[in-house]
């Protein structure tokens, strides 16, 4: 590199001595999916060390939680993991039920397992496509883009958003599922296997694809589970784990379906992991459509989403409501104090949220235990000895999301 | 007189050659966007078949932005390096029959010399942008570029034992009177090698990696902009068009063909090359990406000993049947 | 389920490249399908009733003014606290009136919590979603702004107002006892909970039907 | 095995350090003392009865004037070959806001606890990189503090007003006096002055 002139013409004994090269990629980098900024030491293009840096996106989800009711706080989640926000959607709900000790009617256990499994094959859709379109094959993008568009316009047809759909209400989902929708999924189901075969054409056997994946970025599974990784992540690596089987949720105990688990824990067996999820996913949406029972699709003891407040709590109406609704919400009874965790499988992995309740209609406090953020503090262990090009595909299959990681 | 004419010549060359590249460039999108069930270009013109010169509009009249660490002279030298080179190399190519604008009897090694040239601007590009990931591309492309310029020379060694002849006319000729009136035949090897070498040398996919856009944001070229981007673009546009004709006249038979299409001498060639061309789209919508050492291996471990043994055996077969 | 895969290749899909073929062979095979892209200013897609887009004030065509009456219920059940309502009480009804209702549509996330909450339906999601803008100013809906959205709305899709059906003014798949007054709104029979959708032998028919049969 | 079960099991084994045990819902937070955390965390993931070796979330809370001990650290816990969870709730009070780093025993508490630290202020010993993660270096007090306001309190970061400096030194380059100044608009200070 072509240095200062004064100072290289002095300095060229010194400059010859061994000092590693630096270099920060990211926060705005194509292959970084977002404002993650990796910190890399190379030598020649070895990495010997990678500082991750986030918070580029930090929007301070949980102290905003704290300050808005329950059923307001469901939007937020929208903006965490924003490629399946319906994924969270329902994370978030079942999270806020157990805290409440609301039961959900069964149609709206199967239409949030549908929806859920839908956010999955977007979710697992985007990964794909930016996976491969990171190590160069960029056809696959656009196929994946293709399917993964069906699937918004379906989101579109039940919740009118393609991608912060806030479908779910507490208690079960906003609106129930129109006889055109249903009839145009269960076409997709019937298309989609075919559509992943094409992925698998172009990928799947390539040998420029098998190795730029397989061997790359292995973690075993001991290490995998002390890491904290989940998900496909974890299961590339052969560990059985899956919130859907382990602690099920909605309608899950009631489909059949298998946790595709890989055994060298390295990019490929996890690209395969997600691969087989896919297909596994079509399947549960296909049983849903088909076992969909009638009945009502929010609780009857599901809270409104406004609470019942009086007049006099509304004076100042150009104000803030934070202080008025705080005080309603005491008012009712099923409020009660004591602190949940409760975890579903989202995309990318385990979605944990972690309320403390007082009493109140606000969250006392809520901690959102996101994949996405262990999975980029995985990336250091991950990355190291391997090359540049390495670090964008280990990115691409850690699957990981900025809005979700740093909330 | 001669050199009046060899002027109008290398205009017209250089015309022909510069829409070809423009061309290219929408012709590429199109092919891919196609390919990706999308429509490519669409908006300037109908289809979008004014885009390649809104394009050249558009980064003609760009602001240019140049680093303030920049090497300047070097900074400013690069792209033109590249562009001058890619084009010099176009010189000795045999269009159709007679129609060379320099026929001279090493045609070959001349092209070889021209496009090593080439890779010198991206390796000075990247060095001079004082940028990283400007650095790590160019070091990349020098690595590569060498490497894979053995492959491809071995691989056109064979060619050269059949033909008898460096001069890329007599290689036509000599292919016009061999049994098969082409040496993709019975040089199949060296063929396959030059192919790969080809895309290789161009720095396409699979092997783009010096503007690796997934890791290295562009590569080489991440700091330039404007016309300086533009003239590294059409540089790899020309240097693709002349690998194409360079495979063209080396193992597929040059301008001949079939039959003799009456008005048109180099109907053949041109369609050739075109197909060449359709190639490297059709393997950019495909592929993925090479990594580097991997990259690396296949020309040392793959490409090269399968040179070799072309050589040999085009050797030993000569050497018992001629 | 462990995942059963074999990468090995055989001598003759090692020579030939059979895997790459093959993927060349997919690609030239879509270069002759038929795109699935739209080209947008052209050709619009059809959106879904209940798309979530530009604020409006659904105007009455009785009064020729908004329909609403300040109840607050928007204003507090907004995530964001983008809308803002002032009004005035009469001392002696106790009713209110209506002074200002202003939609700070930049910072709006497009819940729809407003249009569901609102007892008389008067607030709505329009589905045009083509208003950007270079200025700031033209996002901030006080109630003409919003009084106009609606009847633009109206006069480019040629719709009845008084026929206006939103999924979020009248929830699909709620029992009518559970909604107010306002919104008990005729609605097909898809959306009510009697009528509502079951997959039966290879398509969905309403479950009434399904359990008649 | 029951969660019950396992807190019966830390009480046993931990006798002084174990408060209360709390069930919510069907899961069960066992409140302890800061001191021996690690001792009690490695012994929960080593034992072969409780393997309790996912980390699932690790996060604190701030309970102001809600209890007398202000900090609680929270580790969730599941065991995934055995398949049952159980709360860890361990109470760190403000005066001495710190307790030990459990990185040794799980590497991906690392990042939990720079998160802990940043959002809350509570230091873990022996940690290998304790620094704020989301918020900038710089940053000052700790958000997620309930004493700290939802708009911070007006205070500015100092990096924002280093922002706001280069931003109008940048200003100063008016190309081709083209160039319109938004806070002019939004009627923030003029820039070029």
């Amino acid at each position: 590199m072509p240095e200062n002139k004064s100072e290289s013409k002095q300095t060229t004994v010194q400059h010859m001595a061994y000092e590693p090269y630096t270099v920060a990629m990211g926060p705005q980098h194509p292959a970084t999916h977002g404002v993650l900024k990796l910190d890399l030491e190379l030598d020649g293009e070895t990495i010997l060390e990678c500082k991750p840096t986030v918070g580029f996106l930090h929007r301070g989800v949980e102290k905003l939680a704290e300050n808005i009711s329950y059923a307001q706080c469901l939007p937020l989640t929208d903006r965490l993991d924003y490629i399946a926000a319906m994924a969270n959607n329902v994370a978030y709900s079942v999270a806020v039920e157990t805290l409440l000790g609301i039961e959900v009617p069964l149609r709206a256990k199967y239409i949030r397992t549908m929806v859920m499994e839908m956010a999955r094959l977007t979710g697992h859709l985007l990964w794909l496509a930016t996976h491969a379109l990171d190590i160069g094959a960029m056809t696959v993008f656009l196929y994946c883009f293709r399917e993964r568009e069906n699937l918004l316009d379906m989101f579109e047809e039940i919740c009118g958003a393609r991608l912060t759909t806030s479908y779910t209400c507490i208690g079960g989902v906003r609106q129930d599922v129109t006889g055109h929708f249903l009839e145009s999924l269960h076409a997709f189901t019937d298309e989609f296997p075919s559509r992943i075969a094409e992925y698998e054409t172009l990928i799947d056997k390539n040998r420029i694809w098998l190795q730029r994946t397989q061997g790359v970025g292995v973690v075993s599974a001991e290490d995998a589970v002390s890491l904290g990784l989940t998900g496909p992540t974890l299961r590339g690596s052969g560990v059985d784990y899956d919130v859907r089987k382990h602690m099920p949720y909605d309608a899950y105990p009631y489909v059949e379906f298998e946790v595709p688990i890989g055994s060298k824990g390295d990019v490929y067996d996890r690209y395969r992991c997600r691969m087989e999820e896919m297909h596994q996913s079509n399947s549960i949406i296909r049983q849903c459509i088909e076992a969909l029972p009638p009945g009502p699709i929010r609780a009857e003891d599901a809270p409104d989403l406004v609470m019942p407040y009086g007049p006099q709590k509304v004076v100042e109406a150009d104000a803030t409501f934070s202080s008025g609704i705080i005080k309603l919400v005491e008012d009712r009874k099923r409020f009660i104090k004591g602190d949940v965790y409760v975890a579903a499988e989202v995309p990318k992995g385990e979605l944990g949220f972690y309320f403390v309740s007082d009493g109140r209609g606000v969250p006392y406090r809520m901690h959102i235990r996101s994949p996405s953020y262990i999975h980029i503090g995985a990336l250091p262990f991950l990355c190291k000895g391997q090359m540049v090009a390495d670090v964008i595909a280990i990115i691409g299959s850690v699957d990981v999301v900025l809005g979700e990681c740093d909330r | 007189m001669e050199i009046l004419w060899i002027l109008v010549k290398i205009i017209i060359v250089f015309a022909v050659v510069m829409l070809h590249v423009m061309y290219a460039t929408y012709f590429e999108r199109k092919v891919i966007g196609h390919m990706q069930v999308r429509m490519g270009p669409m908006r300037v013109g109908p289809h979008g078949i004014l885009q390649p010169i809104a394009d050249g509009l558009k980064l003609f009249f760009k602001e240019d932005i140049i680093p303030t660490v920049a090497d300047k002279k070097v900074f400013y030298a690069a792209p033109l390096i590249c562009l001058i080179s890619a084009l010099s190399a176009i010189a000795v190519l045999p269009f159709f029959e007679g129609f060379a604008i320099a026929n001279i009897n090493i045609g070959i090694l001349y092209i070889f010399a021209m496009s090593s040239l080439a890779s010198y601007g991206v390796v000075l590009a990247g060095w001079s942008s004082n940028s990283k990931y400007s650095f790590l591309g160019g070091l990349r492309s020098s690595a590569q570029v060498i490497s894979y310029e053995i492959a491809m020379g071995l691989s056109l060694v064979g060619v050269m034992m059949m033909a008898g002849s460096l001069n890329l006319t007599d290689i036509v000729h000599a292919q016009m009177n061999s049994p098969f009136k082409v040496y993709l035949i019975p040089q199949i090897i060296g063929f396959f090698v030059f192919v790969v070498a080809m895309f290789a040398e161009t720095n396409r996919t699979p092997f783009d990696l010096p503007e690796a856009e997934s890791e290295l944001v562009a590569g080489y070229c991440t700091e330039y902009s404007g016309m300086r981007f533009a003239l590294f673009f059409m540089a790899e546009y020309i240097g693709m068009i002349v690998m194409s004709c360079l495979a063209v006249t080396c193992f597929l038979g040059g301008w001949s063909g079939p039959f003799e299409v009456p008005g048109i001498p180099f109907f053949w060639f041109l369609l050739k090359v075109y197909f060449f061309i359709f190639l490297y789209y059709w393997v950019r919508a495909t592929l993925p990406r090479y990594r580097y050492d991997q990259l690396m291996a296949l020309g040392w471990k793959v490409l090269i000993p399968l040179a070799l043994f072309n050589i040999v055996l085009t050797g030993t077969i000569k050497s018992i049947f001629g | 389920m462990k995942i059963q895969y074999d990468t090995k290749k055989s001598l003759v899909e090692r020579i030939f490249l059979l895997e790459i073929v093959k993927g060349l062979g997919l690609t030239l095979r879509r270069l002759f399908s038929k795109s699935v892209t739209i080209q947008y200013p052209k050709e619009r897609k059809e959106l879904f009733p209940g798309f979530r887009g530009k604020h409006a004030l659904i105007r009455d065509p009785k009064t020729g003014t908004a329909r609403c009456v300040a109840c607050m219920r928007c204003a507090s059940v907004c995530p964001a606290r983008c809308i803002s309502i002032r009004f005035t009480t009469d001392e002696k009804t106790g009713g209110r009136k209506l002074e200002s209702y202003e939609i700070d549509a930049l910072r709006c996330i497009f819940c729809g919590y407003c249009e569901e909450v609102c007892p008389v339906n008067a607030v709505v999601l329009t589905e045009d979603y083509e208003y950007s803008d270079y200025e700031r100013e033209p996002f901030h809906f006080d109630m003409e702004a919003l009084l106009n959205n609606w009847d633009k709305f109206v006069e480019k899709n040629k719709i009845d107002p008084e026929r206006y059906l939103n999924p979020f003014l009248r929830p699909r798949g709620l029992a009518l006892g559970e909604l107010p007054a306002g919104k008990r709104m005729d609605v097909p029979e898809e959306w009510t909970l009697e009528g509502q959708v079951v997959w039966k032998d290879g398509k969905a028919v309403s479950a009434r039907e399904a359990a008649a049969e | 095995m029951e969660p019950l079960e396992i807190a019966q099991k830390i009480r046993e084994r931990f006798p002084d350090q174990v408060i209360q045990v709390e069930e919510h819902r069907g899961q069960v937070g066992v409140i302890v003392k800061k001191d021996r955390i690690v001792e009690m965390l490695r012994w929960l993931h080593d034992d072969p009865a409780l393997q309790l070796n996912h980390l699932a979330d690790l996060c604190g809370v701030d309970y102001l004037a809600k209890k007398d001990v202000r900090f609680e650290v929270v580790y969730n816990l599941y065991s995934i070959p055995l398949r049952h969870r159980i709360r860890i709730r361990a109470e760190v009070p403000e005066d001495d806001c710190r307790i030990d780093s459990v990185t040794s025993i799980w590497m991906g508490a690392n990042w939990h606890e720079r998160e802990c630290y940043d959002l809350l202020g509570i230091t873990f010993d022996g940690h290998p990189d304790l620094r704020r993660i989301l918020l900038p270096e710089g940053w000052e007090g700790h958000p997620l503090r309930k004493d700290y306001p939802l708009d911070g309190g007006g205070k500015r970061w100092s990096g924002y007003e280093e922002v706001v400096e280069k931003s109008k030194r940048l200003r100063q380059h008016d190309f081709y006096g083209m160039y319109q100044d938004p806070t002019k608009k939004a009627g923030l200070e003029d820039a070029r002055e």
